[in-house]
Formats: structure tokens, C-alpha cells, sequence
């Protein structure tokens, strides 16, 4: 079980503050690729857009990610969408 | 050497300051300080404004600000606080405190934490005036200023 | 809009802070704050600082630098304030609180505020560690420093 | 008569923080010129010497003043010698 979360303008374009992706277990060890490919029915088009937007950035266990879709994933893992941030 | 925390609850500046000053030895010249209040919304004294931020990671994004401050210059002490929730105007948003032997240091440091921290740390605004809400967006004006501290 | 004080006195951080954020609007995003102490002359606790003003014409070379920041950039507040007489190491010496709607503007006066003083406002600072007075001279960084805004 | 003041190391230099210089009331405005005049005798050659050192300002009624030497004086200005200012 891979837990999913959504910030801010993303979470309110999903609809949604977290969501679980529960890999195939005999499959090979899942990527964000098939964790996208699972999340894309569950979301309106608009909020897919906003997801794979250039400017979002993703998270693996609290640590931005590049190249993120090649990513290997393991059970336990914390995957996290952030739109860009505004703070100070 | 840092005091880092992220709260909802306001913050006391004459507290801040008085523990970061306990920090500092009598080699410590110059404290540069910083303030951030929540302004209006145009000219809406009900607007507020709205901070989430992603507990855990939106820490280490402060600490890693502070940690490339404190390797580019001699600091004393540092403190930052940064406050998430809704925040009314007139409200303290965030505070830096930076401690150095000389003034330069301090200055230098305090204005790239709170560069960085507008760019860098992991803050989501979000504006309420009257039945209008919208996510703030960085403006190029502080992106330019943080991108300008890569070249120092 | 500033206040000026030059006093004998230790002042109160937070006195200051208070009654700088009374005379904000809505509209001061930004406060940005300086606070230099007295360190050590040569590592020698018991050293100690005497500075000495002009009654009168030194007030006057305060008003002028705010007078010039106040020009240069759109100030919600200025608070400068600037001790006289003997101090210890670990003793305030000077604040200066710039208040601005943002925080370009306030860190920015803020650093040409104290970069002035310490050119341009009428002290003079004499060190005592031992046996051995000596009157403190401007160092070539500060002119420098106070130069560089003449450009800006 | 005029008070002349001396601060910081020109205090020193000259041993005493404030002089009074009385002018010549028949003759015309007295100057600055000859207020170190009459100062002079006053002072150990150093005195003299910190006084008129390149890097002192002097001060009429607590406005600087350039080209001091010629400025005119009447009675009751206070003239000020100031060494290099360190503040902050």
C-alpha cells in the first residue's frame, strides 16, 4: 500500500487530500508511471491535468523526485503532489 | 545552533529574541532581524489568508535554507519561525532572527533566509477577500531575488 | 513618521517592536530589524566602549540618514535608536526597525539605515581593554559599504 | 564671544573639551581664520597640528561647513571640531 497525497491547489483540483494506490503484488515492483496510470480514472480531466502540470513537483518519502515516473515504488512508501509553493 | 519551528499559534518577537540573545557570546556584534505581517487583501480588512504546508517535509525545507545560510556565513545564532493556518491582516507570518559577529553577516543572512523561504520552503498561501479565494502565486520578482543569491 | 532617540539608557527590544507595530496599517507586510552589540575588545570581558555624541548636531545626523531612506524608499515606520556613555560587551547599542507594505524595501532601508550610521552619524567610540584606551576608527569596509548606495 | 568645542581624540589633543574666543570687537567679522589664530598660542604644537589635520570637520552652530577658514563668524556661534566619526 502506497500512500498518495494532494497539496493545496492540487487538492482541491482531485477533489481529495489523499488517496491509497494498492499495487498489483505479483506484478514487478511498481513506478509513479503505473501509480499515475491507476490514479487517472479515478480523477476528473481537469485534475489529471493539474497532476502532470510542468510546474508540480513530486515527493517520494518527503524527498523531491526527477525524472519521477521511472521511480521504483515499495509498499510503505509516502507519494506526494505540490504545486508550486508561496510561503515566507 | 538553530531554532527552527513551524506553528499555528502566534509568535512573541521580544521572547525570540530574548532566547536567541542567551545564545550569543560576547564575540556576537550584529542581529539582523525579520518580520513578516498579513497584509490586506485589497484594502479588505475581513480578507485572510490561508497557510498549509506538508508537516515533516515543510520542516526539513527550512532547515535545509538555514543549513546553506549558516555554510555561507558565520552565524551565531539563527532562529526562524513560520506560522500556518488562517492568519488574519495585521498578523505576524514569520519571523528570522540572524546573529554574526559583524553586521554584513547578520544583514546578508537574514535577507537570503527570507528570500529562500519565499521560494524554497514548503508554504501554500491561499487568499479569502469577501466571496473571492485563490492560491497566491510566487511572483518573478521573488524568484529573481532568490535566483540572485546563486551567484554570490 | 520615525522616532529618534539617542539615550544613555538600554532600551526594550520589545518596547520598540510594540510601538512600532501600533503606527502600522494593514497594509506593512514587512518589518525589518537591526540590533548591534558591544563585543569583546580582544577577548577581554571586563573591556568596555564609551561613546561619546555632539548634543544636538548628532540627533540632527540621525534625522538625515532616516531622512534619506525615507526618501529612497516608501516607509511605513522607522524607529532608530542609538546609546551613549559607557557600555559592556553583550550590551545593546543601536537598533534600527524599518517598516515597509514589503520587504524589499524594508530590508533594504534597514541596511542603508545602519551602513549610514555608522559613516555618517555623529559618535565616536572609544575602546578600553586594560591599561590600553584607543579611539575607533571608521574601517575602510564601512566607508566602502556606505559608498556602495551612493550608486543605487 | 564665540564657544569653541572640541570632541572625542581632538578633546584629548587639545586637553579641554570647550574654549571661548572673544575677537577683537573694533576690527571687522572675525573669521575662522582667526579664531585658530588665537587659538594657537593656547596649544601644544600637537594640539595644533590634531586640530587642523585634513580629516577634521568643523562645524559652525552644528552645520558643517567647507572652505571653513574663510567663514564669517558673529557673536554667540558655537565652532566645533570634529575627528572622523565611528558610529553604529
Amino acid at each position: 500500500m502506497i500512500r498518495v497525497l494532494f497539496f493545496a491547489s492540487l487538492r482541491e483540483a482531485v477533489g481529495m487530500d489523499a488517496w491509497t494506490f494498492s499495487p498489483d503484488s505479483a506484478g514487478s515492483p511498481p513506478r509513479l508511471s503505473s501509480l499515475l496510470a491507476a490514479l487517472k480514472p479515478a480523477l476528473e480531466p481537469d485534475g489529471y491535468a493539474a497532476l502532470t502540470a510542468e510546474n508540480v513537483r513530486i515527493a517520494v518519502n518527503q524527498e523531491f523526485v526527477d525524472g519521477a515516473a521511472r521511480i521504483d515504488l515499495k509498499p510503505g512508501d509516502e507519494v506526494a503532489f505540490l504545486p508550486p509553493v508561496t510561503g515566507g | 545552533m538553530a531554532c527552527i519551528r513551524i506553528q499555528a499559534g502566534d509568535f512573541s518577537v521580544d521572547q525570540e529574541w530574548s532566547a536567541l540573545r542567551e545564545r550569543l557570546d560576547a564575540n556576537a556584534g550584529a542581529v539582523a532581524a525579520f518580520v513578516g505581517l498579513v497584509r490586506e487583501v485589497h484594502g479588505d480588512s475581513r480578507s485572510s489568508l490561508e497557510l498549509e504546508h506538508y508537516p515533516g517535509m515543510t520542516e526539513r525545507s527550512v532547515e535545509a535554507i538555514v543549513a546553506e545560510a549558516e555554510q555561507r556565513w558565520s552565524l551565531a545564532a539563527v532562529t526562524v519561525i513560520h506560522r500556518v493556518g488562517r492568519l488574519r491582516p495585521t498578523d505576524q507570518i514569520v519571523l528570522v532572527l540572524a546573529a554574526s559577529a559583524h553586521r554584513s553577516a547578520a544583514l546578508a543572512a537574514c535577507e537570503f533566509i527570507i528570500d529562500r523561504l519565499k521560494t524554497d520552503a514548503i508554504f501554500w498561501k491561499r487568499e479569502t477577500a469577501g466571496d473571492d479565494t485563490r492560491w497566491v502565486q510566487a511572483t518573478d520578482q521573488d524568484v529573481e531575488r532568490a535566483k540572485g543569491w546563486a551567484g554570490n
